[in-house]
């Protein structure tokens, strides 16, 4: 029976707090499963915060998206797969009347939410993190690897590195030093095909999770004595790397990661040992965008920003944040121009406008964030839109970079994405969409 | 042979991080029988404490006092708002509090000092020693030597005060028997708000070198999890044990990284690298075989 | 005088060893099924099922099989959520590989491969016991994770090691919807739950509690340890197996071996704590606290902070969160160390002398 | 004369218990209201079946109660005329009232020597002084000397007992509270036991207050004597009176004048004898 009282207390709770906060007409919605607390929680707060930021700023600014208010409610996921599902299925049904695409800003929960948001019809952006293979969007039409995917930034990586090199990698031994869960494995298919291209020597080394430990892999390194080290970390993983090289004395220049091991996050624990480390990003860091100082002077100046930490404003993690909201609100703009301006957009509207991104540098320029995303373009086949990345080097106060955008070679890796959608709709019986008749 | 002797060490040394950890743990069980989860986020706790207050403008040395005395207070507030409470309850009641202590630490520490990673410079560098990167072609880092130092007298200042001081003999009376211990008038209250008092000093002291080795952050909270098979190899109740298991753990671990993942791989194919996690779990299980209670641990002593 | 046991007497042996003994226990067990089979359905909604109640069911399988081994037989295990990892790729091996299998045999046989990794891993348990036995099975929990990101074969070669449950297709039926869903989940947990009730009261629940209470005593009156121990851990792995099987078939849909982490077979162990070592209902009293208690608090606590205009940031309110969670968690156990289930004892006693207390 | 009246009085006001009352778990009425007194220098024995209340009764003088959920709820307990109930055991074996539990619980895993040398931890003396009362305890029990090095929980149940009376000697108690010493050992070493005993209550001058089960053995040894029934005092007197009364004969020592009695007429009387109390 006490268990029915509290049941009943909680449903009581949840009523009221639900009903509290019922959606008005013309409100966009946005659901926000966003975690601050535990081992990721740090990088969580930057960009979450970036993100809500972003969103208040243009209620501030321009009162919203052509005057639809956005408004929003979070949910604590603890970067956990479980929490992530509690969150969603809460948020949902308000989400059913309208709303933005979900970021989850972890692979774990994404992939929990695949199926799931196809059927409520709400769009996932997994910008730089989940499902790669969602790239062939005639298998996943809610699904949305935007920017860029982790075999694309691999392949870029690489092409960055070959152009260091001079053009040619033949010979060169290069060291996968990775996460040995999904994220680190991805790209490991890409990598070997660009090995056979390019006639240089792999090795894969897997860490095991959490990495703060690493003595031995590096030892191997230093015993292999590869000329670069490309290193896909997360979270205490990335500072525990950066340490060890200095420990064998492994020179941080020939190390590049991955955009998840790039953040301030991870450079400032290291120390000085970072300094010369490289890494992937697709956004810039620093208040030097147009449209962060202004975040910082219209959101802050009100009162309302989301961080507690000031300081982080301008982070590489918060600025993509932004980078996340503002595709977030292109495409509803987008499916605002189809669906009628001035109006909320539903989850599937606002599907539509993801598919349909178009957003040039001129746009980019327009509302002041250059350079925080490369140009976007998406349809139907190609839910990823971009595949550029820039490479950033830490100068032991902040992150420079030190590349124009890179991309990765598009015609080795768009055709793995497509085998293994394939493969996923024969597994789940579905047929795909036919992307030719779609626009 | 000279990469297997590098490897070694380095595993040894590193194996000593983890006694580090593993010392705490001990030191709690064997004063009163509580087997403290809570020691990873303890190490947390102090390492955030240090750098916050090193960020509110205190040298580093005020600011290893000032967390040294924040962890004693916590220690002391633990014993008297949770543990004396639970007196007389069954261990696994009171491991229970102390993972409830963890979580409560996980959330209290970040809103008092920051949750953001930072860095815990200790003036001393990790970088490989040139004479002996010269003469041996060996990295042996610095930093590792000055902790493997710091753990040696730790532990044998820690061993001595259990075996010969009167303070010491009613700690290890405490564990065998609080009531006994009770009878004869040793208060508990003190002696284990001097246990925790000198747990949070050695939390402190893995904080300061793990902190100053990955950063300060969330993570070193995972610390524990390479402390518990130290601890099965060691045994609970032993000081020593903690050492003589950190190093074994430390240096297999390394060995079976380097050198296991290339048999397994010629045997099923696949890459079979990152076994670190569960390796020393399973190295603890056999010598769970041969030795029940561990290497240095006391016999269990079951009278029907 | 509501819960009143004078005046019923057992005229025979079957009488008095019956599953529920007391009229009002078997009229109060009826009800509650009514209601959870009949009532609820029809009023719940969608978040309901499936962000609550299922994975509330299904926690408490896992917590009643870890309740088995713990509470019972007196095996200290952390490796709770590895076995249900064993079971939920298990289920999706067998529905990939055997053409027709019928969902509940792969459960089924799911639970049996889970089974022979609990004995496996229960092997420890001969020779150790306590805190040592519990450190021991962690390398349960590691091993296994790694075993399944290792071998690609077991998650059908996916690149990145998650993998997607097949539909759930029961005599030609396709269960899609939370509710249906719910359902099957709740069938199974309840006839796996009385099924463990009745086991517990047998023989061998008699010997596993002897062997909890003093395995010595047990072996010298003729208990035979090790069958008794390995029993436990096989049983108590077949039920995190089945849950395992539940928890990515009818919960999640995709699962990845990362996600059966330490502190999911943490929460499972704090749920039989909270709730009751040794209780079969304490399983499910934890499961609800310990499931609901973090979204009671998600949805609590900014309400009240905005509530009393304090000035916290998001992150300050879920670091909040945790803190007050570990505070409740250690506040529950000083006011009743064994368990919800105890209390609901306790107001047993009381109903007993209702309303004329002595 | 008057010198020794004072003395009398002092000896009576040692330790006094007065009407206690005692409640396990705030449920759990243990002991309805019993009243001692341990004049100084004195073995006193309390006597009484399983689960009449001798051990709590010891628990509720040495302030152990509390980590037992139990509570004094009532009445006083004096020691030299100060009231000690409030004390943490700390304080009260500071005093000088010590209570030596039953089942021997000795430190298991520390040896012998630790064991004698952790009593003495309320004393803050100087090694020289350690070592004294070191030597004091091994002259008293010679068996424990030559085990010193060993740990006690691999010792002989005699050599535990030993070692626990030893060790409540080590704090240079006034007064011990003993609780079932004779539990579970051969005779001879009972007896062994009890001898040392008195020998320490004639040559140290401490007063004993002495649980037991084995009236015949306690009562050998005692000056005065109290029976306990059900929480209750139902009969107290000189040791040698109650040695030779013949309700004690007949329900405590089994030995009866008038040949054995029915077990409905031990109940009747225990019944009267409560009801009487």
């Amino acid at each position: 029976m006490f268990k029915c009282r509290m049941s009943a207390l909680t449903a009581a709770v949840s009523i009221a707090l639900l009903s509290q906060a019922a959606i008005a007409a013309e409100e966009q919605f946005f659901p926000i499963l966003s975690y601050r607390i535990g081992p990721y929680g740090a990088n969580g707060q930057s960009f979450f915060g970036g993100f809500v930021d972003y969103l208040n700023y243009v209620n501030l600014k321009e009162n919203g998206i052509n005057g639809v208010k956005i408004v929003w409610e979070e949910c604590e996921t603890e970067y956990n797969n479980a929490k992530g599902i509690e969150c969603y299925e809460r948020l949902k049904d308000k989400a059913k009347v309208s709303t933005g695409p979900i970021h989850t800003m972890s692979t774990g929960v994404a992939y929990a939410l695949i199926d799931k948001a196809a059927e409520d019809k709400i769009p996932l952006a997994m910008m730089g993190y989940g499902r790669t293979d969602a790239v062939d969007g005639s298998v996943f039409p809610y699904a949305f690897p935007l920017v860029t995917t982790y075999q694309m930034q691999a392949s870029a990586i690489l092409r960055f590195v070959k152009e260091k090199e001079k053009g040619s990698l033949e010979g060169k031994k290069i060291v996968y030093l990775y996460h040995d869960s999904a994220y680190g494995k991805e790209p490991i298919a890409a990598l070997q095909e660009e090995a056979k291209i390019n006639k240089f020597e792999l090795t894969l080394i897997p860490v095991a999770h959490p990495g703060n430990e690493q003595g031995a892999q590096w030892l191997k390194i230093r015993q292999e004595n590869p000329d670069y080290v490309v290193f896909w970390g997360w979270g205490v993983m990335n500072q525990t790397a950066i340490k060890a090289a200095q420990k064998i004395g492994f020179s941080r220049d020939k190390m590049v990661g991955s955009w998840w091991a790039g953040s301030e996050e991870d450079t400032v624990p290291a120390g000085d040992a970072a300094k010369g480390y490289m890494s992937a990003t697709w956004n810039v860091a620093g208040k030097d965008v147009p449209l962060i100082a202004d975040i910082e002077k219209v959101v802050y100046g009100a009162g309302q920003g989301n961080l507690g930490d000031t300081s982080k404003i301008g982070t590489i993690l918060y600025n993509r944040g932004v980078s996340a909201a503002v595709l977030s609100i292109e495409a509803i703009r987008k499916a605002q121009e189809k669906y009628g301006k001035g109006k909320a957009m539903t989850g599937e509207q606002v599907r539509w406008g993801m598919e349909n991104l178009d957003i040039s540098d001129a746009r980019l320029k327009e509302i002041g964030a250059t350079d925080l995303l490369p140009e976007i373009k998406t349809s139907c086949d190609n839910h990823e839109g971009s595949g550029k990345i820039k490479i950033q080097q830490w100068d032991g106060t902040q992150w420079v970079v030190v590349s124009g955008w890179i991309e990765g070679n598009k015609g080795l890796i768009h055709p793995l994405f497509k085998a293994s959608a394939e493969q996923y709709a024969k597994e789940k019986g579905m047929t795909p969409r036919d992307c030719a008749k779609e626009m | 042979m000279q990469f297997f002797l590098e490897v070694l060490i380095s595993g040894l040394l590193s194996g000593v991080m983890y006694a580090l950890v593993a010392l705490g743990f001990v030191l709690i069980y064997k004063a009163s029988g509580v087997f403290n989860f809570a020691q990873g986020a303890m190490v947390y706790l102090a390492a955030l404490a240090v750098v916050g207050c090193m960020e509110k403008g205190a040298p580093l040395w005020l600011a290893i006092i000032l967390a040294f005395v924040i962890m004693t207070l916590f220690g002391i507030a633990t014993e008297k708002f949770v543990l004396r409470k639970l007196v007389n309850q069954p261990p696994i009641t009171l491991f229970m509090a102390t993972i409830g202590l963890a979580f409560f630490i996980e959330g209290l520490a970040p809103i008092v000092f920051g949750s953001e990673p930072r860095a815990l410079d200790l003036g001393i560098v990790d970088e490989p020693i040139p004479a002996i990167l010269d003469a041996w072609d060996m990295v042996i880092s610095k930093f590792d030597l000055v902790a493997a130092g710091i753990a040696a007298l730790l532990v044998t200042t820690l061993a001595l005060f259990f075996q010969y001081t009167r303070i010491g003999r009613a700690l290890r009376a405490v564990a065998d028997d609080h009531q006994a211990a009770l009878s004869i008038g040793i208060p508990l209250q003190h002696i284990w708000a001097i246990v925790w008092g000198i747990a949070g000093f050695v939390a402190l002291v893995a904080g300061l070198m793990w902190g100053a080795r990955n950063g300060v952050q969330f993570a070193l909270t995972f610390t524990a999890l390479k402390a518990l098979p130290v601890l099965i190899i060691g045994g609970f109740t032993s000081v020593p044990g903690a050492i003589a298991g950190g190093l074994i753990i430390g240096a297999s671990e390394k060995l079976a990284e380097i050198y296991l993942p290339p048999v397994m791989q010629s045997m099923f194919g696949g890459n079979f690298g990152g076994i670190e996690g569960w390796f020393p779990y399973v190295l603890a299980l056999f010598f769970l075989l041969v030795r029940p209670e561990g290497l240095f641990g006391e016999k269990h002593i079951d009278r029907v | 005088m509501l819960y009143r046991e004078a005046g019923q007497f057992k005229t025979s042996y079957a009488a008095d060893q019956q599953l529920f003994p007391i009229r009002q226990d078997r009229i109060g067990i009826l009800i509650l099924l009514a209601v959870v089979f009949l009532v609820i359905p029809g009023f719940a909604s969608d978040y309901w099922f499936s962000a609550i109640l299922i994975p509330f069911l299904i926690f408490s399988l896992a917590a009643l099989g870890l309740n088995i081994l713990t509470g019972y037989a007196g095996q200290l295990s952390l490796g709770s959520a590895a076995f249900m990892a064993v079971g939920a790729y298990a289920a999706y091996n067998f529905q990939l590989r055997i053409d027709g299998i019928p969902i509940l045999v792969s459960f089924v046989c799911a639970g049996l491969t889970a089974a022979g990794a609990g004995i496996l891993f229960g092997l420890p348990s001969l020779w150790i016991k306590g805190f040592y036995l519990a450190v021991a099975t962690l390398a349960a929990q590691f091993f296994i994770v790694w075993c399944l990101t290792k071998f690609p074969w077991l998650s059908n070669y996916s690149s990145s090691g998650v993998i997607s449950t097949q539909p759930l297709i029961f005599f030609g039926h396709e269960f899609t919807s939370p509710q249906e869903k719910y359902l099957l989940v709740l069938t199974i947990v309840a006839v796996m739950a009385l099924a463990a009730k009745n086991m517990v009261r047998s023989s061998t629940g008699r010997a596993w509690m002897a062997v909890r209470d003093m395995d010595v005593a047990a072996s010298v009156i003729g208990i035979r340890l090790m069958p008794a121990k390995l029993l436990a851990f096989a049983v108590s792995a077949f039920y995190c197996g089945v849950a395992g099987a539940l928890y990515a078939f009818c919960y999640l849909g995709s699962v990845e071996p990362d996600g059966f982490s330490l502190d999911m077979s943490f929460r499972i162990l704090f749920m039989i704590i909270i709730g009751g070592v040794g209780s079969i209902l304490g399983s499910f009293l934890g499961a609800a606290f310990i499931l609901l208690l973090p979204i009671f608090l998600d949805i609590a606590l900014p309400w009240v902070a905005s509530l009393l205009g304090l000035p916290f940031s998001s992150a300050t309110v879920s670091h909040i969160q945790v803190l007050v969670f570990g505070a409740l968690i250690m506040f529950f156990l000083i006011v009743e160390p064994h368990g919800l289930a105890r209390l609901w004892q306790i107001t047993k006693e009381k109903l007993r002398l209702w309303p004329f207390p002595h | 004369m008057a010198a020794s009246a004072v003395a009398a009085s002092a000896a009576d006001s040692y330790l006094i218990i007065n009407n206690i009352e005692v409640i396990y778990d705030h449920v759990i009425l243990v002991l309805k209201g019993v009243s001692l007194n341990v004049p100084k220098g004195n073995i006193v024995a309390l006597l009484g079946a399983n689960g009449a209340g001798k051990t709590t009764t010891l628990k509720a003088i040495s302030n152990l109660l509390h980590a037992e959920r139990g509570d004094v709820t009532k009445g006083s307990v004096e020691f030299k005329s100060q009231r000690v109930d409030q004390l943490s055991p700390n304080e009260l074996v500071k005093r000088g009232v010590i209570q030596v539990m039953e089942g021997r619980h000795c430190f298991g895993h520390l040896t012998i020597e630790e064991n004698l040398l952790t009593g003495a931890y309320t004393r803050s003396i100087s090694r020289r002084e350690l070592k004294e009362s070191l030597e004091k305890v091994y002259h008293y029990f010679p068996r424990l000397k030559t085990r010193r090095g060993s740990q006690a929980g691999y010792t002989s149940g005699g050599e535990q007992q030993m070692c626990v009376i030893g060790r409540a000697l080590m704090a240079k108690p006034e007064m011990i509270l003993l609780d079932e010493p004779s539990m579970g050992l051969a005779p001879q070493i009972v007896e062994e036991i009890f001898e040392i005993v008195k020998n320490l209550n004639s040559q140290e001058n401490v007063s004993f207050l002495l649980a037991e089960q084995n009236t015949m053995m306690a009562l050998r040894y005692a000056n005065f004597g109290y029976i306990l029934e059900n929480g209750r005092v139902v009969m107290e007197g000189d040791a040698g009176n109650l040695r030779t009364h013949e309700d004690v004969k007949e329900f405590y020592l089994g030995i009866s004048s008038s040949g054995r009695k029915s077990f409905k007429d031990i109940k009747h009387y225990r019944r009267r004898k409560r009801w009487l109390s």
